[in-house]
């Protein structure tokens, strides 16, 4: 009973705090492409804005529900469900700090991974039960580009586990305690797992399920109210999933660097944690306001020709030197 | 090449040409399409640039007015050809010019001409249920505005 | 093989290149003219909307300039200006206008009035927040009935005109007596009830 | 809806129209090599129809292409016209020849200078109106301005056509200053009407020239940062590179002008090769390219821009005094019977101006040959055998404004 009570609190905490995050990061996002298009920015509602998106939240909370009248009724209220549920269990496995994270799986990395490819069956469910042309080529989009990056992703973190010789994201940020970070060991996995992170989240310039010069607004195009809001904050969640992974598995995690991390007070550490986190984010949305959108043969091509031979270069190489160190 | 030989070449092998005034002749509808062949084939009139008719509804006529030019020579020449205003029709350009296709639909839809030989004459610019020709001058538009419409 | 890898490094650099340009945008001061509160400073010939120009010295200080010589309501290309006339109360002067009534549906700020008329009496004036709630009082009144208001460019007293709004054929003129005569005499009547009110 | 009957096949259209050979030998021999590239899918799927528009963010304005898919490839694209017909044709016959002037605003309302121009000669030559040189330097002026405004703000469009949404409003930024010129001369920030009948609406003010001297200063810094972000840019190569290739006998049998023109390798330039008013007194360039690709329309552009301002500055400097309008000009002008046809190069190509006169007060019949309208009718070939996401940038490249396409 204890432990049921325990987990629904903990679900409670991090939906909450995930949530919050997905206003943060709206907010950042607008203020972000604001800023570089040399604009302010919301800045109207509340202290700097900062409101802004809570009265879009409001907004969207108040808004109609339309469902296309020939739309699958199931499958299209299912999509935002499953949209947001997948990248918010990731969660449950991320370290956060050295005491805080809610379980350590064994195969850690492994179920984060599998959770966030499981994201494109809300894109494809959100496409075909919207019986709306352009949310059914988006979510055909989505389809290719999910399975073409699931494989390099992959194969660019095989590096670090390699090195790790462990699955378990607490263990890999412990081992980095004790040496160098990951990102010095594995620069190229580095880049190779930011670049395949981000089109896995469907961000620009991989954002082609939504293209919205193209499709309108892609796989979304019919939602509207809450379940748009539901694909929003489910594409904050994943980018946050991908960032945290980012930040355990290369980053050091919750590590500050060039301090004795023993006896750092548990607040510092997450504060490390989450600024590293956001400067992920930034990073996210910087490549965003400033590349054009990739075409979807180029996007196959790039992740085939591009990505996954260099993470299959990254690998050998790893697997080589690893091999001659413990030999 | 100026004005003045291109007509003159014209005139040579179509007697029925007659020159308007400057850069404007006029052909007969029957030798439209030799001459426009001549224009093309022999002085390298090879851009159709402008097509289009003028409804004289005085003259009981409708004027087309054909624009054509050389990249090559940088002659321009114009010419009118004379139609009935009772169901007027002209042989189509589509198959020399593809920039006829839509000029065509245009005077199609605006002025009623028949382009024999078009392969796609539909309305342009006005809806398919358009009746009527817009910009012939005894076009009498609908009592469409009755009412201003009430945004209270 | 080399090419390969000359291209890879090539593009990443490209693309880091303009990554510079928006990163640089970051940090420089923003363009942005934050609307109500700042204003752009507007060029003298600024076309807004047009303004009556009253009489300011002399015994008919008050009195409009327009002499309803029509030069406006000919050169207008879309018709959107009704002027009738009056007698002048200056007996040097013929005419003066009784109702000055431009229609901003249909004006396109062309400035062709401004400029063809000879008496200065119209202007183009700054006013650009030409939003309204309702598209009846775009008829607005410059002059109005015998009065000769100067303080009728106001844009707290816009007075519905709608009775005069220009009508083309005279078939759509019967269409719209017959339909909207009650509705006519209904926006006369408030008008009128509004003017007094004010007055 | 039907689909289009005409020859949508590319090997049909092949054998149908014969290229003419002999003005090809002309031009350099890079524009021949270019071949026409379709591409189909290998795996053939049902076919279905994608109504784009007229309601869709990247259609420019309210145009609706019907477009046949098969899987991503396009098979089919017909585009339905007509959502902005304001019969401005009609509406002319029935003004007065200064009266019409206002109207061709609103055709291409982000080249009004040119349209109002093209009207404005057309009247003079049919009165036989001479205009004071101040007004034709001043036309020049603030047509290739206007140039700049209107390049400027399809680069940004276009970037964002592709999904470089920061280009968007990189082009408005300095289009603004452009508008802010404008504004100072004649007081609209779009629908100017300050080229009239006779000359200019009103002569320029020093605050004008500065604004005007401050700006082209500025723009050489900014086109190398649009350069940065946008030109370099190996994705946005990749997206416009050889995308929507058209040839140059192509271009030329569909009556393609301007930027689409001379990116296919014919550095065609009313301006140089036929010189109206006063251009054949400035010293500048035609940009030509030869692949006839998304890619080197956007660089036609581009480098035109560079060119009016060159032009621009010229100008300002070789400004010479004088009266801005014709005086004593009737107010409403009675031509004699006659027509005219003006041919002038607006920013996205030949705009002509046809204009019958019957000896009254109103002319016979006003014919807009606007460069939209003939740049448009290609896209149907040129879309043929590629993706859906190149429809976007291939509609994009064309540079096409609704209110000129259906006048």
């Amino acid at each position: 009973m204890n432990t049921m009570l325990s987990a629904i609190l903990g679900v409670l905490i991090l939906f909450g705090v995930i949530a919050l995050q997905g206003l943060i990061l709206v907010y950042m996002e607008r203020k972000v492409s604001a800023w570089m298009q040399s604009r302010l920015g919301p800045n109207r509602v509340g202290p700097w804005g900062l409101l802004q998106t809570a009265a879009d939240i409001v907004k969207l909370l108040l808004k109609e529900n339309i469902r296309n009248e020939r739309s699958d009724r199931v499958i299209f209220f299912l999509a935002p469900i499953l949209a947001f549920v997948a990248p918010f269990a990731a969660f449950v496995t991320v370290p956060f700090a050295a005491t805080i994270g809610f379980r350590d799986l064994d195969m850690g990395a492994f179920y984060v991974f599998a959770l966030g490819s499981s994201v494109v069956f809300a894109v494809i469910w959100a496409g075909y039960g919207s019986n709306n042309r352009y949310a059914l080529i988006g979510a055909m989009r989505s389809a290719a580009q999910m399975i073409s990056y699931e494989v390099p992703l992959v194969t660019a973190v095989l590096g670090v586990f390699l090195v790790a010789g462990t699955l378990s994201l607490r263990e890999i940020v412990q081992l980095q305690s004790q040496g160098l970070w990951y990102v010095a060991v594995q620069p190229l996995g580095f880049v190779l797992f930011l670049v395949a992170a981000t089109a896995e989240s469907n961000r620009a310039p991989f954002d082609l399920p939504e293209a919205e010069s193209e499709l309108v607004a892609g796989f979304h195009t019919e939602y509207s109210g809450m379940k748009f809001a539901f694909f929003y904050l489910g594409e904050y969640a994943e980018m946050l999933v991908s960032s945290c992974v980012l930040v355990v598995l290369f980053l050091g995690g919750w590590l500050i660097p060039f301090a004795n991390n023993a006896n750092v007070p548990t607040w510092l550490h997450l504060l490390s944690f989450v600024s590293k986190v956001y400067l992920i984010i930034f990073l996210m949305m910087w490549f965003r306001w400033t590349f054009p959108r990739l075409r979807v043969d180029h996007l196959m091509a790039f992740g085939w020709k591009v990505l996954m031979p260099l993470a299959l270069v990254n690998l050998l190489a790893t697997g080589l030197i690893v091999y001659w160190l413990k030999s | 090449m100026n004005f003045q030989t291109v007509v003159d070449s014209i005139k040579v092998k179509f007697s029925r040409v007659d020159v308007e005034h400057e850069k404007v002749i006029v052909v007969p509808a029957s030798d439209f399409l030799p001459v426009v062949d001549f224009l093309r084939s022999t002085l390298q009139m090879n851009v159709l640039d402008l097509l289009t008719a003028s409804d004289h509804i005085s003259e009981n006529q409708i004027h087309m007015m054909y624009g054509f030019y050389s990249y090559a020579n940088k002659t321009y020449l114009r010419i009118k050809v004379r139609l009935d205003r009772k169901d007027p029709a002209m042989p189509t350009l589509t198959s020399l010019w593809e920039a006829a296709n839509w000029f065509e639909r245009e005077v199609f839809d605006l002025f009623g001409v028949r382009f024999e030989g078009h392969p796609d004459l539909r309305r342009i610019l006005t809806p398919p249920d358009f009746e009527g020709h817009g910009l012939r001058k005894d076009y009498e538009r609908p009592g469409f505005f009755v009412k201003k419409p009430d945004f209270k | 093989m080399i090419r390969y890898i000359k291209d890879l490094l090539k593009n990443s650099w490209a693309l880091l290149v303009g990554l510079a340009v928006t990163m640089r945008y970051m940090f420089r001061p923003k363009t942005t003219v934050q609307f109500p509160e700042q204003k752009k400073e507007l060029g003298d010939r600024y076309i807004g909307y047009v303004k009556m120009m009253y009489e300011t010295e002399g015994e008919h200080a008050g009195v409009t300039k327009c002499v309803a010589c029509m030069a406006c309501v000919v050169v207008c290309p879309v018709s959107c200006i009704q002027v009738t006339h009056d007698k002048h109360p200056d007996p040097t002067k013929k005419r003066i206008a009784k109702e000055f009534i431009l229609d901003y549906v249909k004006c396109e700020f062309c400035n062709l009035c401004v400029e063809a008329c000879n008496f200065d009496a119209i202007i183009m004036g700054h006013d650009y927040e030409l939003a309204l709630y309702d598209r009846s009082v775009m008829d607005m009144v410059l002059v109005k009935d015998m009065k000769y208001h100067d303080d009728l460019y106001d844009a707290s007293r816009r007075q519905t005109g709608s009775a005069n709004r220009s009508i083309t054929s005279p078939r759509e003129r019967e269409i719209i007596e017959v339909i909207n005569k009650k509705e006519h005499e209904e926006r006369i009547k408030k008008a009128a009830a509004q003017s007094e009110n004010a007055s | 809806m039907t689909m289009s009957k005409s020859d949508q096949s590319v090997h049909k259209r092949s054998v149908r129209f014969s290229p003419e050979r002999s003005l090809f030998d002309q031009l350099p021999a890079e524009t021949r090599i270019v071949s026409r590239r379709v591409r189909t899918a290998e795996l053939r799927t049902e076919e279905f129809l994608l109504n784009v528009g007229p309601q869709h963010p990247s259609t420019h304005g309210v145009l609706r292409l019907v477009v046949s898919l098969d899987g991503e490839v396009i098979t089919q694209c017909d585009p339905d016209l007509g959502y902005l017909h304001r019969t401005f044709e009609k509406i002319s016959e029935n003004r007065t020849y200064q009266q019409i002037v206002p109207f061709t605003d609103r055709m291409d309302y982000l080249g009004s200078m040119n349209a109002n121009w093209g009207v404005a000669v057309a009247v003079e030559q049919l009165a036989g109106i001479e205009v004071p040189e101040r007004a034709e330097y001043l036309r020049v002026i603030v047509a290739e301005l206007n140039r700049i405004a209107s390049h400027l703000m399809w680069m940004g469009a276009f970037g964002a056509d592709v999904g470089a949404v920061t280009a968007f409003l990189f082009g408005f930024r300095e289009r603004e200053m452009v508008l802010d010129m404008f504004e100072e001369i004649c007081g609209s920030r779009l629908t100017y009407g300050y080229i009239r009948v006779g000359g200019v609406a009103e002569d320029i003010t020093p605050r004008f020239v500065k604004l005007a001297q401050e700006f082209l200063d500025l723009l050489p810094s900014k086109l190398n940062e649009y350069h940065d972000l946008l030109t370099g840019n190996p994705i946005f190569k990749q997206r416009t590179k050889g995308v929507g290739v058209i040839t140059l006998d192509e271009a030329i049998r569909y009556g393609v002008t301007g930027p689409m023109l001379r990116s296919c390798g014919f550095p065609w330039d009313l301006r140089k090769d036929e010189p109206y008013s006063i251009y054949e007194r400035f010293d500048f360039d035609i940009p030509v390219y030869y692949d006839g690709d998304c890619f080197d329309r956007y660089r036609v552009r581009m480098d035109e821009i560079g060119e009016s301002a060159k032009i621009v500055r010229q100008a300002l400097e070789g400004l010479p005094e004088g009266d801005f309008k014709v005086k004593k000009l009737a107010r409403n002008i009675k031509p004699p019977v006659g027509d005219v046809y003006v041919r002038q190069e607006a920013p996205r190509g030949e705009y002509g101006v046809y204009m019958e006169s019957d000896g009254t007060i109103k002319p016979n019949r006003v014919k807009y040959r606007t460069p939209s309208f003939s740049n448009l009718s290609i896209l149907a070939l040129m879309t043929v055998g590629w993706k859906i996401a190149d429809l976007v940038a291939i509609l994009g490249s064309v540079d096409i404004v609704l209110g000129d396409v259906d006048r």
